[in-house]
């Protein structure tokens, strides 16, 4: 498709998320979330963690095409991601790469949101 | 260019140009064509366009029952909707300052009358039921006695949905209120009479109905005569009330359109309303989606349904194969959930994933199909990775 | 029919359209063409149209100067008018009600300014030399501190004449007062910038330079901004300065016409400018005929002649065989005389007796040397039973 | 030409008007005028007479073509009229053979000031 607002890496993920789905519960599964589906955006996130590393990720998302391609990329990202990575991780990582619309980049702050509390949770578990 | 695989179900936005029609136009624009400008009365080439004209203005005028000197030519239904509304309004500013219409009309309803606020009118917006419709004995209780003008649209743009005319009409004319219908999405679709249904105003438009854009029509009643303040001045074209060179290819255009349309409705009508419920039927297969509007007081063509669970961008999106309008239609790129829906009570994240499908003329029951399919995929495929938080709202 | 053999000489009042802009045009017209809303961003058919569009909007600023995101589409010249003199005055009606024009502006001007004088606006009225020209200086005597805006045409309808438009902008700017040009009659026949004019809004129409009737343009100046309250409220199309569906296949042949114009306007003027020396001499040869207007600050290819001892009508109807203008052009059938000419101190008879032949890019030396033969034949032949009464008028 | 404002026979007598001109001063001819170009309209007639006939008219006329056909109309109608048909002579017998429009009636009250005009010269000169 010519002319969409979408880059090449949005429409590639977007019609093939990686990683997408939720872990069951399990003592090495941490899981998170923020956002509201009323406001137009929710990410779920779950990771199975061993040692100090993820070892898995997988992600739901309520969003538009770039979130949808956010969730993803972060998924494949986060593959291996220490708790201090998690912490540090910024919504500019995703925005740049997928090329966000500036007015849509207060979305990526609710991705940002939901791996900060996935650290929070990882914290508590330990 | 991928139009070609792309189908097209976007026909309330605007609709391709009828062959027929773009036949006649075309051989306007040819060298041998309609170059005279019709207010040349005193050479030939001036005659044979005005010729043309008048013509086309006496083709829309039996499209809606109406004698065609009460037909004024205007470049769309925006600017009918502009000139009846400001022309009344101003016209009979020094007689009284009250408006009525409804929450869920056209922006080139709403704006004008916003603007008309901004200036020290009073509007009371009626709100329609959860179906869409306007109770004629709610308008009939805004009646005041310095009401000026009553206008509702005849059929929804995002929601198809009917509103009883007739029987407003004559409330507004037992009162002795003008009465304005923006008639924009029903032409060629229902029965369109301005005698019958009480109308003093009506708007049309051309390229929803097979005609290009850029032309339409305000019909003005004569009999009484209206008092309408021109929006436009000039030339003095169009007894004055909306001056400028007519644009007699666009013209052309727009009556055989309405010709065309009024012949053929009944057919048309029937045809389109099959592959509608083929659509509707496919869809509602996939379950948890809801159609947005009346079940039976819908025109041809029209279903808005909401997908619940589902982001509408995405959703848009994800059926790029096939033409549709989401959010709202018929003007600028907004990403703001849906006016109308909101105001028929829809949640944000319903209005927001709603999808408009518009049929028309020219659809295929192979179109329907691979539309149908696509949907079903897209919809399960998007719903596969959705949230709880967000399916949970989709179960409630 | 007999469109074939009459010798279109009204240019002014209408060209035909390029055969090149009509192919374009046509292409949008067919299936395969424009059929999607411009505003309907979500798809395909959608975004091809506002390609289009936007590509038409370079074409047009390309051809005066301008940014293209200063151009707003409209129906046509009176549209642009009534947009930029309404629009300014009633933005700016708290600041100050004053505004100046001149007489000999054309009704699309003269109208709107004479209903805001109604609505309680001054307008103080300059009044041209006998040769048609407003001196930059009246403009500089008029302009008072609660002036709001200056409109003035570039070029006029009636009689060809070029107004100094950028010394009167250069005054306006140093006073601060928002300017306004009419460039219907310029277009492709002048250099236009508004930069270098000095020009805030400028009034644009397709029809009068082989584009399709219907379709115009306003350009607004955005820096610094310049106040202006809409015409037309709606879908918020045109920065919300004139909503309505743009009519894509229209605005694509303004484009395109534009282009053209531009492109080859030289050496079309070099070549009509001939064919009009051609025609006056050869009508002048015939004696007591007066040119009106400028003899050399004049557009190429209009010719504005009165003939003294024939009336006008007559004179009109004898010359049939000629598609030229008499009295009052570009407006609805008037018989009056021409105020235009009236202005520039014109006795009524011989404002009455005047043509305006006005040639354009199909003219042939063919059609002109036809065209002196009927001239000198008719009225030699009117003038062979004038009375006395008409002819002493004649020769005095 | 199909749909000009003008009857055939307006266009025959504008293409073709009879008994254009005026007869050079005599002592039988009479003349008389009526109308004013500045107004839009003027009718010069004049009439060769035979004791109580008129036996050949000349007419000159500044006008629309409705004018120039109802000049050449009445040169051939008065050809033989008496004194007192022409004090009757109304601008009726015009209007309706040449389908005057209604708001140019005036011009042919014009014209019958002029044959009235004619008929008041012709008695001065008995
Ligand atoms: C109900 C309704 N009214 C008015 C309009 C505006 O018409 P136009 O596009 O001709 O300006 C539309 C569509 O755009 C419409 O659907
Ligand atoms: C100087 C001038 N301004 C405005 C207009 C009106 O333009 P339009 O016919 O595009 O409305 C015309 C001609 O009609 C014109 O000659």
């Amino acid at each position: 498709m010519s002319e969409t607002p979408y880059s090449p890496l949005v429409v590639e993920h977007f019609g093939h998320p990686r990683n997408v789905g939720r872990f069951a519960p399990a003592a090495d599964v941490i899981t998170a979330s923020a956002g509201d589906p009323e406001q137009g955006v929710r990410f779920d996130l779950s990771a199975r963690v061993h040692g100090d590393r993820i070892v898995a990720m997988r992600f739901e998302v309520y969003g538009c095409p770039h979130c949808i391609a956010a969730g993803s990329l972060l998924s494949e990202r986060l593959q291996g991601a220490t708790q201090e990575q998690l912490r540090r991780w910024s919504w500019r990582e995703a925005s740049d790469e997928l090329e966000f619309p500036p007015d849509k980049r207060g979305r990526l702050l609710v991705l940002e949101d939901a791996v900060h509390a996935l650290a929070t949770q990882w914290q508590r578990r330990q | 260019m991928n139009t070609v695989t792309t189908i097209y179900l976007d026909y309330a936005a605007s609709t391709p140009v009828d062959p027929r029609v773009a036949d006649v136009m075309i051989e306007c624009l040819r060298p041998s064509g309609a170059q005279g400008n019709p207010s040349s009365a005193g050479h030939e080439y001036g005659r044979r366009a005005r010729g043309m004209v008048e013509k086309a203005r006496a083709q829309v005028a039996a499209a809606i029952g109406a004698r065609p000197d009460c037909i004024v030519w205007t470049s769309g239904a925006t600017e009918s909707d502009n000139l009846a509304i400001f022309g009344v309004a101003r016209f009979n500013a020094d007689r009284g300052r009250h408006l009525v219409s409804s929450k869920t009309e056209h922006k080139a309803v709403l704006d004008p009358l916003k603007q008309l606020e901004r200036e020290g009118f009073e509007v009371t917006w009626l709100k329609p039921a959860a179906d869409g419709i306007v109770r004629p004995e709610q308008v009939r209780a805004a009646l005041r006695p310095d009401t000026q003008l009553v206008s509702l649209m005849h059929v929804n743009n995002e929601i198809g949905v009917v509103q009883d005319i007739a029987a407003v009409g004559a409330i507004c004319r037992e009162r002795g209120v003008p009465f304005h219908v923006d008639a924009a999405q029903s032409a060629g679709k229902l029965p369109l009479n301005v005698e019958t249904m009480n109308v003093d105003l009506m708007s049309l438009t051309a390229h929803k109905i097979y005609g290009p854009k850029g032309v339409g029509a305000l019909y003005v009643r004569r009999k009484p005569p209206l008092g309408l303040q021109p929006l436009i001045y000039g030339g003095g074209q169009e007894h004055g009330l909306r001056s400028g060179t007519l644009a007699t290819h666009q013209i052309v255009g727009m009556g055989l359109a309405f010709e065309i349309a009024e012949r053929e409705r009944e057919q048309d009508v029937e045809r389109i309303c099959a592959l509608r419920d083929q659509l509707w039927a496919g869809i509602a297969s996939i379950g948890d989606v809801e159609l947005n509007g009346h079940p039976r007081d819908c025109v041809a063509g029209l279903l808005n349904i909401s997908f619940r669970g589902i982001e509408g961008e995405s959703l848009q999106f994800a059926l790029r194969e096939l033409a549709v309008s989401a959010g709202a239609a018929c003007s600028s790129a907004s990403e703001e959930a849906s006016y109308v829906l909101r105001a028929l009570g829809r949640s944000d994240q319903l209005a927001q994933s709603s999808l408009r499908f518009s049929l028309g003329r020219f659809t295929t029951a192979e179109q329907i199909e691979t539309a149908i399919a696509a949907v079903k995929r897209e919809v399960t495929r998007l719903r596969s990775f959705s949230p709880q938080a967000a399916n949970a709202e989709k179960k409630s």
